[in-house]
């Protein structure tokens, strides 16, 4: 007689699953419900943008910056031309830099709003889902507005913007200002306000300020972590400096903080904008900046607070017309590294908000 | 007080669900777009001066263009291909057209069953375009 | 004032690990031999004062005679940046593993090992990241091949009579 | 007016006017050929209440998900959409039936046929109207939730036969969740049967003639509620099926009408529960004799279905140790103190009554 021996069952999630967030897999060791292990598989996403980027021009590749992050994607554009301009000392006019404050905020909203909704989506919140992707909707229509396109925006181009906004984008911008305390009202009333989602939520996926600076977490997670880092205010680039905003920092260092944090960024990303409007001055949108853009010998890093983390580029240029080495820092993907270190030992339910709150998009993951 | 949220929560819905619906209704009713909504492109012939500006600022190589001299010794298009498949509709082409020859344009239905119909001949269709209108 | 206190830990360290620093937009750059490296990003982290305690970015560059690994540091208390940069042979490029240091490395050094071929020691879990197990080459070096576009793009043709 | 009550007097009891005319066209209206016509006829008019249920509150569910996120829901078949469901299970009956390939055949496939039959047993004992009751039995509320406890075996069948993962975890979280939950279930409606001091529904419905047990009950209509919820696995207790986590659970190798039985015995099963809540609770076919009872009882049926699909598409999902901290530690015990009263306010009665 055999003696049966408990094992453990190899379940493997994704890369089709209804909450692996586009083509994550995972494949996760399973005790009973428990979680035992998870190895993260990554690359179903994977175009080779790196290696895309060394075959075309510098403005050439401002389209494919929008399919990183694609939630967000004027933050991506916004990343990619301030570091050819870095490297090309090129000084943009002061109406551009308003710009792109105000379509780099209006993404992080949208981006925040997204996660909210796909976090109430992965613990079967359909309700929340929606809402807040209704309001999103509004700052799409402000995109396809100005630019011509709701997610892959193109918004902005080396020297300045592409495309002044329209004279129905300013109301349009307004009357989403004036609707969003009301908006986060309602997002709180049904999800986050909601005994079921906090039960969910709370003391879930710990990640402690250690953990998180070890494993190089940034963006929204770390500072759920009670980490108080923003790059918008350590190192200002563009003119975050005239802004008068805060960092919202919590110190729960769990899935709810993780996810409610970015309420909390919507405010400040509102205060921002509302004082870009009001400062905004004249004048063109686009620098000089010749045909054909070759920037000199030489390399630099530059990286921005995109909605997910810190994006970053780094440019090795040899002086022609493509660069020799683009390297991308995606955000989400190093985040993703906490993943199994968090969710060991908790359920398997918990494993999909925890995914959730890390608001991972494949786009920038698998690059 | 436990519960207060869940509360909270009903009420939200049924307030949503007894107040208005916010569908478009699409196929029925034509949404209205921006003038600047890149969904297809289209080229106006005589406009067209065969700079090759949009051949060359389009990052993946979507639009191949041929042109001839004719008597006055100016360029003429003679073909101009779209491989839509590769497209990625970021209007960079549109952009840079020194002459607006090359529009972005609204019409968003580009749905097709045969992958070979991704090859838009971008004359005939502003031929056939120009015949429906 | 800040970045004076850190050019000079900087300068300290280079001469401790045959370092060249070499300044560029503001960044200090570190370039040592992959031999060092360790040592470099250990001292990097122990600055006093301004420690470059943040492992910001981790990424090979090919730059057709050698190969390197950049590393991009910083640190969450403070504005001090820094790039250390390895540099190690082409046909057989070696490195030491970051992930005792920082166990953020993890990811960062498969992909690196992914796209260049780049072999870490001590790395716990050194696999391929984005491209599937049994694929041959290292698709970022200068080296790699790609086919061109006509071969790539396999059209359907449609059959008569469908 | 006399002509009115007439009428509504003849409304009332249409239903058993036609039973007995059909009972009269046998030379002896009591003998065992008429019982069995009339058994079958029984039968097939609770096969065309869960038919009908399933197909009208599919087409509801997916309307209340529409309305609580601001769509119109279905609406290109027929009038609104009320042709949606039809189409649907059109299209469920031309597809193609699949078998994996490790899978256990026949477990496999007689786990939807069971959850199938299930809502028609157990609908058949809920008095529909006055004398109303397909099969009245004296044990009625004992049955019902017997008979209803078998889809926990259905669910581990189709989990365990489907040899896919996803399946078998779903199908172990239903064993889990619906055996908790069955406890509670239970001494919820004893609190009713101490009152009533029977099990047969029809005596229970007689016995709200002036006020309904949720008056009485309110503690054990919440608990009977939270419970339901969880043996049927709706939302925000829905682990078993949850598609978020394990796809679909039980049903993910499911095709065409295989996965539509389910969703039938699904539907039946809420419109069974629903029926024995309102049976229990709101006082079944009993209201104010402007209406027949029997439409009395379906409207309360409608009102508990709705709030269970008001329910489902607001809250998310709980978890399963929440779950099971739930039934043991909070409902049980509150479920046991609810008796507790119970009796202590029958004997107080009791004892001011002079009983």
């Amino acid at each position: 007689m055999s003696i049966e021996k408990t094992e453990e069952l190899i379940l493997n999630m994704g890369p089709q699953h209804p909450s692996m967030h586009g083509l994550f897999r995972m494949v996760v060791h399973l005790a009973g419900e428990t979680v035992t292990n998870i190895e993260p598989k990554l690359g179903y996403l994977h175009r080779g943008m790196e290696k895309l980027a060394e075959s075309r021009t510098y403005s050439q590749f401002i389209p494919y910056t929008d399919r990183l992050d694609y939630l967000a994607s004027p933050h991506n554009n916004w990343a990619y031309v301030q570091t050819v301009e870095k490297l090309m000392g090129v000084e943009i006019p002061e109406r551009a830099e308003y710009l792109r404050v105000i379509f780099g905020e209006l993404a992080r909203i949208a981006s925040h709003q997204v996660c909210i909704a796909s976090t109430a989506l992965d613990m079967a919140g359909w309700s929340a889902w929606s809402y807040a992707f209704r309001d999103r909707e509004r700052i799409c229509d402000m995109y396809e507005m100005t630019a011509g396109s709701r997610l892959t925006v193109n918004i902005m181009r080396i020297g300045g913007m592409s495309a002044e906004p329209p004279e129905e984008f300013w109301p349009a911008l307004q009357s989403f200002l004036d609707d969003t305390p009301e908006m986060l009202e309602e997002y709180y009333g049904i999800f986050f306000g909601n005994e079921i989602a906090m039960g969910r939520l709370k003391n879930v996926g710990i990640l402690t300020k250690e953990m998180a600076e070890n494993l190089s977490i940034t963006g929204p997670v770390l500072r759920a972590s009670g980490v108080d880092y923003d790059v918008r205010k350590a190192e200002p680039y563009s003119i975050y400096e005239r802004f008068d905003f805060d960092v919202p920092v919590r110190t729960g260092c769990d899935s709810y903080d993780r996810t409610i944090i970015r309420m909390d960024e919507i405010v400040e990303s509102i205060k921002i904008i509302k004082q870009a409007v009001r400062d905004i001055p004249g004048g063109p949108i686009m620098a000089k900046v010749p045909k054909v853009i070759k920037p000199p010998v030489g390399e630099v890093y530059h990286r921005v607070e995109n909605p997910k983390g810190e994006l970053g580029f780094y440019i090795v240029s040899d002086g022609t017309t493509k660069p020799t080495r683009l390297r991308i820092r995606p955000a989400t993907f190093i985040n993703l590294q906490m993943l199994p270190i968090v969710a060991k030992g908790w359920k398997i339910q918990d494993v999909v908000a925890i995914f959730a709150t890390l608001d991972a998009v494949l786009g920038e993951v698998d690059k | 007080m436990f519960g207060k949220g869940l509360l909270q929560g009903l009420g939200i819905t049924f307030k949503r669900m007894v107040g208005p619906n916010i569908t478009e209704f699409y196929p029925e009713e034509k949404p209205n777009l921006p003038t600047r909504v890149r969904s297809s492109m289209g080229l106006e012939r005589d406009k067209c001066i065969s700079c090759n500006m949009c051949a060359m600022a389009c990052p993946n190589s979507v639009i191949k263009l041929t042109s001839e001299k004719n008597e006055a010794n100016k360029k003429v298009l003679k073909t101009y291909h779209m491989d839509v498949g590769r497209c990625l509709f970021c209007g960079m082409c549109a952009e840079v057209c020194p002459t607006k020859a090359l529009k972005v344009t609204q019409e968003f239905e580009n749905a097709i069953y045969e992958p070979e119909d991704m090859q838009w001949d971008m004359i005939k269709r502003a031929e056939r375009k120009g015949k429906v209108e | 004032m800040e970045n004076k206190v850190l050019s000079r830990y900087v300068d300290e360290l280079a001469s401790r690990v045959n370092g060249v620093v070499e300044e560029s937009f503001g960044v200090l750059v570190l370039k040592v031999q992959a031999t060092y490296i360790i040592e470099a990003l250990t001292g990097a982290k122990n600055f006093p004062d301004v420690p470059c305690d943040f492992l910001h970015d981790l990424c090979g560059v090919d730059s057709g005679d050698h190969i390197e690994v950049v590393y991009q540091l910083s640190s969450l208390h403070g504005p001090q940046l820094m790039r250390v940069k390895a540099t190690m042979d082409h046909e057989n490029p070696v490195i030491d593993s970051a992930t005792r240091i920082w166990e953020g490395a993890n990811y960062l050094e498969r992909e690196a090992y992914d796209m260049f071929g780049i072999k870490f020691k001590g790395h716990p879990n050194l696999k391929r990241i984005y491209m599937w197990d049994d694929f041959e080459g290292y698709p970022l070096r200068k080296d790699y091949v790609t086919e061109p576009i006509e071969v790539r793009n396999v059209v359907r043709t449609r059959i008569e009579g469908e | 007016m006399e002509t009115l009550n007439y009428l509504l007097e003849t409304l009332n009891n249409l239903f058993l006017i036609i039973a007995d005319a059909i009972r009269g066209l046998f030379a002896d209206p009591q003998s065992v050929w008429a019982n069995l016509t009339m058994n079958v006829i029984n039968f097939i008019i609770v096969v065309i209440i869960v038919v009908l249920a399933a197909l009208i509150l599919i087409l509801l569910e997916r309307k209340v998900a529409g309305w609580t996120s601001q769509r119109p829901g279905p609406n290109r078949l027929g009038p609104r959409g009320w042709f949606q469901t039809i189409a649907d299970a059109l299209k469920l009956m031309g597809k193609e039936d699949v078998t994996p390939a490790g899978a256990d055949k026949l477990i496999f496939k007689i786990a939807p046929m069971i959850i199938f039959c299930l809502p028609m047993m157990t609908l058949a004992v809920i008095p529909y109207g006055k004398d109303m009751a397909p099969i009245n039995i004296d044990l009625g509320i004992l049955y019902f939730v017997a008979i209803s406890s078998i889809s926990t075996l259905c669910f581990l069948m189709a989990g365990w036969g489907s040899n896919n993962k996803y399946s078998l975890l779903g199908g172990m979280r239903a064993v889990a969740q619906m055996i908790s939950y069955e406890i509670p279930l239970l001494f919820s409606l004893l609190g009713v049967v101490m009152i009533t001091q029977s099990f047969n529904l029809g005596v229970i419905v007689e016995a709200q003639g002036t006020i309904p047990f949720i008056v009485l009950q309110p503690l054990a209509f919440v608990i009977f509620m939270i419970a339901g919820l969880a043996e049927l696995n709706r939302a925000p207790f829905d682990l078993v099926e949850a598609d978020q986590e394990v796809v679909a659970g039980p049903f993910t190798e499911y095709t065409g009408l295989r996965w539509g039985l389910f969703f039938l015995g699904e539907y039946g099963n809420m419109t069974a529960m629903s029926a024995l809540a309102a049976t229990v609770f709101l006082g079944g076919w009993q209201g104010p004799a402007i209406l027949p009872g029997y439409v009395w009882f379906f409207m309360k049926v409608g009102v508990m279905i709705f709030m269970m699909m008001w329910v489902r598409w607001t809250f998310p999902r709980i978890r399963i140790d929440h779950l099971m901290h739930l039934a043991w530690k909070v409902l049980l015990p509150l479920s046991i103190v609810n008796i507790l009263l119970t009796g202590l306010g029958i004997y107080i009665y009791r004892f001011v009554m002079g009983g």
